[in-house]
């Protein structure tokens, strides 16, 4: 299941809704990405995520498609905010749940690392020095080619 | 066709969408970079270091000598930094 | 944090409280362990998780300082219950939090495969042939040996 | 010394614990299995096959040879299964 969205979601709620009465489940795993109050040695006040709109969704949903035939999934949820979010604030979350831990633990990581290299979102940070369009990360692109090797 | 900007190729441009009517024969992502680049200096600017931009064509990633024809939706930005 | 108890665990409430006011976080992976409906073939209505009360807090906190030696984590929360637990039911709760997403999954997955091979729990399971003590699985101790490879 | 007895060595010796005298020179846990085997049949079979069986000293994990001395707590139990 995909959601883009600009309010906040509760995980304890998602984790529940997606796993109760499902008794094949034995592992969940999830992901929580927030945002830090700092980066590159600057203060950051704020951050707006922009996206495209007609894009996301589908773009999202390939993702999970493509993880789902990789790895035996009883269940998998990925909700995205956009908007304007402050430090602290939620941004992502990921819940893969499975009979078994591994494929929940590799199938979550890999839901993370592609979405962080695929889904059309860009963050726009607020620091003390002014506002700047965060720069796409090597690291990133390496965590996610990691899956194609 | 449709042409989309988003993040600082919005900015440069000063346009998060245009309708446009290439000339015959831009037939690809390429060549209606080349006649974006001549509407305005922030066009220019925006399509300056093409490592840095990225393009879906109707809402499909796509690459510099991808097809492109009447009608289709073209976006441009930069690699994206989600998650 | 190490807490060994018999009741449930609310995540969502763990999660707040374990982050909550550290913007040094930018992302969380909890793992939750369940109850499966079936084992081998056997439908389980029940199962029984025996511990060690002098050992299993002192053997988790060991596994918890391993893992905060080896990854940068701003957080860390182990919960493992034990008494008789039925299909469904949260077995084992484990949140890793850190500035950056890789720490906080192979923290999280460290932990999760450590605890299964050295924190001191006994499942018994019940089933329609009767009752039988769980073996320990050699895909268990497999995952644990990753860690020190 | 205290002996525990946890899962099916519990089950299979009928005892969780037990506080025990063994003679002088019982000392590792190898010896203390080998005269823990004498107290009763069920003792002889929860000891039947130590690849199954691990083995604690102080709340701390220990093997076969490790020593143990009066006062020690030496708990018996099968691999582990929680998580």
């Amino acid at each position: 299941m995909i959601r883009v969205q600009t309010k906040d979601f509760d995980v304890g709620r998602e984790l529940s809704s997606l796993t109760e009465h499902n008794v094949s489940i034995g592992g969940i795993v999830t992901f929580v990405g927030t945002v830090r109050g700092n980066a590159e040695g600057n203060d950051v006040g704020a951050m707006t995520l922009e996206h495209y709109p007609g894009m996301t969704h589908k773009e999202l949903e390939k993702i999970e498609n493509t993880a789902r035939e990789r790895w035996n999934l009883a269940g998998s949820l990925i909700i995205h905010r956009h908007g304007r979010l402050k430090p602290g604030d939620r941004i992502v979350l990921v819940i893969t749940a499975s009979a078994h831990r591994r494929d929940a633990f590799e199938a979550c990581e890999f839901l993370v690392d592609w979405l962080k290299t695929k889904a059309p979102f860009w963050k726009l940070e607020e620091t003390s020095d002014g506002t700047r369009w965060v720069a796409s990360r090597a690291t990133d692109d390496a965590a996610s080619s990691r899956w194609t090797e | 066709m449709e042409v989309l900007y988003f993040a600082w190729l919005r900015e440069r441009t000063g346009i998060s969408q245009e309708t446009v009517q290439p000339p015959d024969g831009t037939d690809t992502v390429e060549k209606l970079i080349t006649w974006l680049k001549g509407r305005s200096a922030g066009h220019a600017e925006a399509f300056s270091d093409l490592d840095v931009v990225r393009v879906a064509v109707n809402e499909e990633y796509a690459k510099l000598d991808s097809p492109i024809s009447a009608g289709d939706e073209v976006a441009f930005f930069p690699p994206v930094t989600g998650g």
